[in-house]
């Protein structure tokens, strides 16, 4: 088969939003790239890892501008297993677990993705239709509304891979403990930016494109997306790492995504995507200011960092920004797409009250976002150091080398300008043909006038300052009653119990208490259902012929119960 | 005058020090921000973090360990701020002169403004005691 | 239960440890015994016979360093007061500390401003004397003299 | 684990005095505390080794500013103790009289500070503006607001006069509808309760184990009151009751120290009554060598002072237990587990006076002075100095 | 246009307004406890009298973060306060959803106070700073519940100037069940972001002496003091145009509306002198607890039209 007779299999589309999304992924290729080439210095089997980066690209954008469905089921396949692979990488003792982890979830959920592949077959062409048909399904020929079980099933398994891949909630647990275990540019490159543009991308498309879904449908996504943004970050504030806890915020913001997907309105998609977008380069870029962290202290357990501040300005200004970006705080390219979910958001309130629980939700989310970034700023780069900080500082300056400082500077710079020119973008053209025309917005957060508000409140704030002494100050000893804090090295507020008082409030303290036995993990949950049904099966074994005979006389019996049934 | 010292003179915050004093002085310098003194008129409140202060309210006879803190938390005090020691601790050391635990005075320690006698002095006594020293300040 | 019948009680249990019984007042009585009884003695007035723990009072005497414990039987106004004698040039005695909660801080005290070691002392930190002060020197010590060449004692403001 | 050391001091709003409590706490929740004292002593039992009996009255008046009636009490009754004597009836009831009314003011002070910790400064004021009322009868009775100088060995140093008996007494009924009124607001208030019900408790047999005293028992179900044990004064001719309360939490502290300001507004009426003519003094010419223990109950506990005379004017040793010095162990009982927010209202919930608790007066063998002329000058002109300054002020 | 009104309303009028209030407050706290209060001028003076001290500098703490801290507050209301004056001038300009920008507009005071504390290498002052984000947690998810009350009155907009229009027509929505209730809320929630007792806990004298101001001297403390008083009178403000129909600024109006406002600033005042502190997780389970049922029981009346 030509090149030709490919394309004229309509086995490739390329709208805007596919190119936009392609030019992301090549994008965080090259800042992967060249991040790598410092992190993963020294490491063994490079020429193996880039090769894996390079054929991860070349699946994403396969996926990305992939029109037809079966092809795009087999590309998503190998990506999942390259994420195995890349996964491998890591040298935490947890690491295989994790990997497995990590592909039987992706992979399970790739299986629920045939399995919906095949559902959408048998609703297009009905039974009698041979393998011809399943291979011509794609995007721009078929359109399913959702009435009825089937459709329904298909959908929602179709979702769950979606879902999988971006990490939402049910299928969430991999993403934090990759985070923790899988080198940092994986983690930046996978589930903080690729996997999540190809998951929220292919829900976009299927429930815009393959799919018409009525209002009901809308809300479960908006509830999944909802419970994920609130789920992930209560967890996240709690968390001790620090990769672990930005692997919880990459959790939490696909619910945001998700929520803007499911209120099914041109603004609240809109958002979403936007938000996709804009989540890929914060989270990126806090994953990456998280390996310069661990580069040069080898650890990112919170209660041995502190005070970095000081030794990795650069690092901390773009951590800063990022934090604030993903917390929506204005003007940033974080609050931005979330003030468009919020419009979407109220835009479904003719579908009743829920909007309501969504909306909420969403702000809440934000607020606890913020309070887990305040928490990490104050125990990774803010606050006092610790032994540890000082004993490194002491014996090598460390700095941050460029290849490490260059990405995350320009996805700092990113956020910022996505953040304040928000309201030049124009959204209709970009994120056609999923929008399906252009979005009216019912007025616009004036993200530029805004930020030049804030620059002259800022701009005041330094007049006043010079009005008073701030130009010549003196430093002294903090002042803790009198005592010396240098001599006493265990005066410090590590920022690892932070917010333990959260625990104390009755209800949730249990759900946290759950949380960490892993009550609410699919694949722990999957694994003892298992261990349950094979601690059954095998208490059926117990080697004895009598037994086993009695069990094939049972089988016979209900054989021919069933058959004259 | 400049407007800042204007102010600062209208608006004296004090931080309150005890170096082994027997409560007293403490207490009637609490006195003066009750009701029946209430030196909130004069903008007088009572700083709870040293970097506020701009008045140090010393009282007692200065211990081997407080005099130590004394010297360290006098630094830690924002510039311009003055001295006041309550009491005749502060002054003379009254009857802890020959304590083994008490070896110099206030004034060989940190420089002193100001010195409110009494034992303890009446909280007018010390309220008159900060406005004179405000006043004295004010002329130059 | 009287007077009377603690200290005979006292003088049945403890008889070859106490070498004197001074009935001062109806309130106040003074029992003299030997250091290493403290340990028993000590613990049997406080549990047994459910006094509460005053105070001891360390004092430097011609003849020694004394400690007086102070203890009062509330329900008939009685203190009790047991004095023990340590000799001066090496004043040792077993802790109560360890076994009374309300012992160990004035242990501490009259280690530091005494001398007086307390063997087997839960806590043995300093109390009231700063950090740079110099070991050896007890100020409650009748020779105790200026050692702080520092010290500023005239008078002047 | 993310365990932090928190200092409470040295220098801290919680304390008028200096301490370094370290508190290690796990998030909020304190798992160890630790304290260091020792920035306020001033080895006042050396110093009064050095001065005449009488002229100790002045140097234990100065332990503790507050405490300034039993520390004096105290000592004037150990120095009683020392050989058998008898004290003139009208001197026992001034004693009474000015005890107890240090005992409303020191109660009164410690319930605007405790409001004041938990940030409700409204009963701080209140309190305080109450208190100033006891001080003026106190200034009345003994010419000064605090260190009265009342006490001396053998008797009291003033008299009271008789046409200063209507106005105290109109004063204090003065205060007695407010002092109701803040009791009732501050027992009922739900806020109040839920920062302090529960709050530090500290159980009946932690409280016997630490020889705790005062409120800080009597709070926790021991009934222990010198003023009932070990009758002084003339605590057993007036009719008045022991609070005790038995849970020994923060709030059942508050509740005893209230309650008992109403009891000693009571004894104070029932003294002034009573009030027998006669000498004020029994007029003490030498003290034999001998030693005596002087117990009695101040607003924090029981004030323990121990003398030993060698038969000249001055004591060879004087010992000085301030209640605090037991009650401040407490602590370890009482805070593990709680929060800091809480930590600082159950350290103050003991009342702790670190001044007296650090005393040590001493009496020096050498004798010398403790007011010598130039400082006996310099006093003087002090107190000349504030009533200029009274006068042209206000 | 939009700089000079920053300049006037935003910084000037809001500043002075808020020192204004202030003194109010301190004042009446001052007659509570039977005591005679400060001047009029006193929070001014306070200020300029911090602008000439020393700035002092923790060793070892990242310089430009603690003292850029300051400036991010001052700038966070200062914008908040801009944007209420525009809506309060002419309500038809303001642009949709503002109501959101200004609640998060709201919030950033406390964060730059929480970073302050961060940057002062203080224990006491990272403790404060946690307690102060947990408040933050904590009176948001009623503090949005209850201002999405005046949301619902004013047929589903998230535009400041048509909940303002709407209650020119209707009258204010506190005249409302659900708008009574709402208010309440809002006003406690109020009383959490301005850290004023009960729920002074971060900045806690008595525990933490001043939580993550501690080591703020000088300069930086005139400008955490300055967005404070602006806060003072922001806030009510902002509770002014969400339920009692914002302010009329002409001829008897003025005085109607200088009486609402002192009105909600006593009544702050009273709560703040009539408690003690409540402890942080307290404070925690009562903004999550009771004001969370309460604000949602408003939504739900709001919902029904009452």
């Amino acid at each position: 088969m030509s090149l030709e007779n490919l394309f004229s299999l309509d086995l490739f589309s390329f709208s805007p939003l596919a190119w936009l999304a392609a030019a992301f992924a090549g994008l965080f290729f090259i800042l992967v790239v060249i991040y790598s080439l410092n992190f993963m210095k020294g490491r063994k089997g490079l020429f193996r890892y880039y090769l894996y980066t390079v054929l991860t690209l070349v699946l994403t954008l396969g996926v990305i501008f992939a029109d037809n469905l079966l092809l795009l089921v087999i590309l998503w396949g190998f990506l999942g297993l390259l994420l195995y692979l890349l996964i491998g990488f890591g040298r935490t003792p947890s690491t295989p677990a994790t990997a497995r982890k990590a592909l039987l979830i992706v992979g399970g959920t790739d299986a629920m993705m045939l399995l919906g592949l095949a559902l959408v077959w048998f609703l297009v062409y009905g039974p009698g239709t041979g393998l011809s048909g399943l291979a011509k399904l794609s995007f721009s020929t078929v359109t399913i509304p959702v009435a009825g079980g089937l459709s329904v099933a298909a959908f929602l398994l179709l979702a769950s891979a979606a879902l999988a891949k971006a990490g939402a909630m049910p299928f969430h647990t991999w993403v934090p403990d990759m985070a923790e275990d899988a080198p940092i540019p994986v983690t930046a490159y996978l589930p903080a930016s690729l996997d999540k543009l190809l998951g929220v991308f292919f829900l976009a498309r299927i429930s815009l494109e393959l799919f018409i879904l009525d209002s009901t449908l809308g809300i479960v996504l908006m509830a999944l997306g909802s419970i994920t943004i609130m789920a992930a970050v209560m967890m996240a504030m709690v968390q001790h790492d620090m990769k672990r806890l930005l692997g919880y915020h990459a959790v939490s913001q696909v619910g945001y995504m998700v929520l803007g997907i499911g209120t099914g309105n041109p603004i609240g998609i809109c958002g979403a995507l936007f938000h996709m977008f804009n989540h890929t380069i914060y989270k990126s870029c806090l994953f990456m200011a998280a390996g310069a962290v661990e580069k040069s202290m080898n650890t990112t357990d919170l209660h041995r960092l502190g005070g970095l501040a000081k030794l990795m300005p650069l690092v901390f200004g773009a951590f800063f920004v990022a934090s604030l970006s993903i917390s929506g705080v204005p003007p940033f390219n974080g609050f931005a797409s979330k003030w468009m979910i919020y419009q979407g958001i109220i835009g479904t309130a003719g579908n009743g009250w829920t909007w309501i629980i969504w909306l909420t939700a969403a702000m809440m989310g934000s607020a606890l976002t913020l309070a887990s970034f305040m928490k990490l700023i104050h125990a990774v780069f803010l606050g006092q150091a610790s032994p540890h900080v000082t004993k490194i500082a002491e014996s090598s300056r460390p700095g941050t080398p460029f290849a490490l400082a260059a990405p995350i500077a320009v996805l700092a710079v990113l956020c910022i300008l996505f953040g304040v020119f928000a309201d030049r973008i124009p959204f209709g053209e970009l994120f056609s043909p999923v929008l399906a025309g252009e979005p009216v917005f019912p007025g616009l957060w004036s993200s530029t006038s805004a930020t030049i508000l804030i620059l002259a409140g800022l701009f005041l704030g330094m007049v006043v300052y010079l009005l008073g002494s701030a130009g010549k100050t003196r430093s002294v000893a903090p002042f803790i009653g009198g005592e010396d804090l240098d001599a006493r090295p265990s005066m410090r507020v590590s920022g690892v119990d932070f917010y333990s008082t959260v625990k104390d409030v009755k209800p949730l303290g249990v759900l946290f208490d759950w949380a960490e036995r892993k009550h609410f993990d699919c694949y722990v949950v999957g694994l003892r259902f298992a261990d349950f049904l094979g601690g059954i099966l095998s208490g059926l074994h117990n080697g004895l012929l009598g037994r086993y005979v009695l069990w094939c006389l049972a089988g016979v019996v209900a054989l021919y119960l069933a058959l004259i049934g | 005058m400049s407007l800042k010292l204007k102010a600062l003179l209208k608006s004296p915050w004090v931080f309150h020090l005890s170096t082994g004093s027997c409560n007293n002085c403490d207490i009637e310098t609490l006195d003066c921000l009750t009701p029946r003194f209430d030196v909130e008129r004069f903008g007088i409140l009572l700083a709870g973090s040293i970097k506020h202060a701009d008045v140090l309210l010393v009282s007692g006879s200065c211990n081997r360990m407080s005099a130590e803190k004394l010297k360290t938390l006098y630094e830690q005090v924002p510039k311009p701020c003055l001295v006041v020691g309550i009491g005749t601790c502060t002054g003379s050391r009254g009857i802890f002169i020959d304590s083994y635990n008490c070896p110099v005075p206030l004034d060989k320690i940190i420089p002193v403004d100001a010195y409110i006698p009494g034992c303890p002095p009446k909280p007018e006594a010390i309220i008159a005691g900060v406005v004179k020293l405000i006043e004295k300040v004010g002329k130059g | 239960m009287t007077r009377e019948q603690v200290l005979r009680d006292l003088g049945n249990r403890f008889g070859d440890d106490i070498l004197d019984i001074f009935v001062k007042s109806p309130k106040r009585v003074f029992i003299k015994i030997k250091p290493r009884a403290i340990a028993w003695v000590g613990p049997y007035i406080f549990r047994e016979l459910g006094a509460r723990f005053n105070i001891a009072t360390g004092t430097d005497t011609p003849d020694g360093i004394e400690i007086l414990y102070h203890f009062t039987l509330e329900d008939i106004n009685l203190m009790l007061n047991i004095r023990v004698l340590l000799n001066r040039d090496n004043p040792v005695i077993t802790s109560l500390g360890k076994e009374i909660e309300a012992v160990n801080w004035i242990e501490r005290e009259m280690k530091e401003l005494l001398g007086i070691t307390f063997e087997g002392h839960p806590d043995p930190r300093r109390l009231l004397l700063p950090d740079n002060w110099p070991d050896g020197v007890y100020p409650l010590r009748q020779d105790y003299s200026e050692w702080d060449e520092t010290a500023i004692r005239t008078r002047g403001v | 684990m993310g365990r932090s050391v928190i200092p409470i001091g040295p220098y801290h709003p919680l304390q008028e005095e200096p301490e370094l409590f370290t508190l290690t706490v796990e998030g909020e929740r304190i798992v160890e505390v630790d304290v260091r004292i020792g920035y306020n002593h001033r080895g006042i039992e050396k110093l009064s080794e050095s001065k005449s009996f009488d002229n100790s009255t002045f140097v234990v008046e100065r332990i503790c500013g507050i405490c300034s009636t039993s520390h004096p009490f105290a000592y004037v009754r150990a120095v009683e103790d020392i050989f058998p004597m008898e004290v003139p009836d009208r001197a026992k009831y001034i004693r009474t009289i000015i005890a107890e009314g240090e005992r409303i003011h020191s109660h009164l002070l410690w319930l605007g500070l405790a409001g004041h910790f938990l940030g409700y400064n409204t009963v701080y004021m209140w309190a305080w503006k109450l208190r100033e009322e006891i001080l003026d009868v106190m200034e009345i009775l003994s010419g000064n607001r605090n260190n009265y100088a009342m006490f001396t060995p053998g008797g009291v140093r003033r008299d009271i006069r008789p046409q200063d008996i209507p106005v105290v007494l109109a004063k204090i009924d003065s205060i007695v509808p407010t002092l109701e009124m803040l009791r009732d607001a501050i027992l009922d208030d739900p806020v109040l309760h839920a920062r302090l019900k529960g709050v530090g408790v500290l159980t009946k047999e932690k409280a016997i184990e630490f020889s705790a005293l005062g409120p800080t028992s009597r709070a926790s179900g021991v009934a222990r009151d010198v003023r009932k044990d070990s009758p002084y004064g003339v605590y057993d001719r007036v009719d008045w009751k022991m609070i005790v309360t038995s849970n020994g939490d923060v709030f059942d502290k508050a509740v005893v120290r209230i309650l008992e300001m109403f009891e000693s507004i009571g004894i104070v009426r029932q003294c002034f009554e009573a009030l027998p003519e006669g000498p004020i003094n029994a007029g003490i010419e030498s003290i034999p060598p001998g030693e005596g223990i002087g117990h009695i109950e101040a607003p924090r506990g029981e004030t323990f002072h121990y003398v030993r005379s060698d038969g000249t004017n001055r004591a060879i040793r004087h010992k000085v237990r301030a209640p605090t010095f037991m009650n401040l162990p407490t602590y370890k009982a009482t805070i593990v587990g709680e929060t800091i927010s809480d930590a600082t209202i159950i350290l103050a919930s003991i009342d702790p006076c670190y001044c007296c608790t650090e005393r040590m007066a001493v009496r020096n063998h050498r004798g010398r002075l403790l007011y010598d002329g130039e400082a006996l000058v310099e006093l003087s002109r002090a107190k000349t100095e504030n009533l200029k300054r009274r006068m042209g002020r206000t | 246009m939009i700089l000079l009104n920053l300049l006037v309303f935003g910084f000037l009028v809001t500043s002075i307004l808020g020192l204004t209030a202030s003194w109010v407050d301190r004042k009446v706290t001052a007659r509570v406890q039977y005591r005679v209060g400060p001047p009029f001028y006193q929070p001014l003076v306070d200020i300029i009298k911090l602008l000439g001290k020393e700035t002092l500098v923790p060793t070892g703490s990242y310089r430009s973060v603690f003292l850029g801290a300051p400036l991010l507050g001052l700038a966070g209301a200062v914008t908040a306060a801009s944007v209420l004056w525009m809506n309060q001038i002419h309500p038809q300009t303001g642009f949709t959803g503002d109501w959101i920008v200004v609640i998060y507009l709201l919030t950033i005071p406390s964060m730059s106070i929480i970073i302050g504390g961060f940057a002062s290498r203080n224990p006491l002052a990272s403790l404060g700073a946690s307690r102060e984000m947990k408040l933050v947690l904590s009176y948001e998810l009623p503090f949005i519940l209850a201002m999405l009350v005046p949301v619902v009155h004013s047929g589903l907009s998230i535009r400041l100037g048509d909940i303002l229009l709407a209650q020119r027509e209707a009258g204010a929505f506190a005249g409302n069940l659900s708008g009574i209730l709402a208010m309440l809320v809002g006003l406690l929630c109020i009383q959490a972001k301005l850290a004023l007792v009960p729920f002074d806990a971060p900045e806690a004298e008595t525990e933490i002496v001043h939580g993550p101001l501690i080591e703020y001297s000088g300069t930086g403390l005139a400008m955490y003091k300055l967005t404070k008083n602006m806060m003072l009178f922001i806030l009510p403000f902002f509770l002014i145009q969400m339920f009692l129909g914002g302010f009329s600024l002409a001829g008897w109006g003025i005085l109607w509306s200088v009486l609402k406002f002192v009105g909600v600033l006593a009544l702050i005042t009273v709560i703040r002198n009539t408690n003690p502190r409540v402890r942080i997780d307290q404070a925690m389970r009562f903004f999550w607890g009771p004001m969370t049922v309460i604000a949602a029981v408003s939504l739900i009346l709001a919902l029904l039209g009452l």
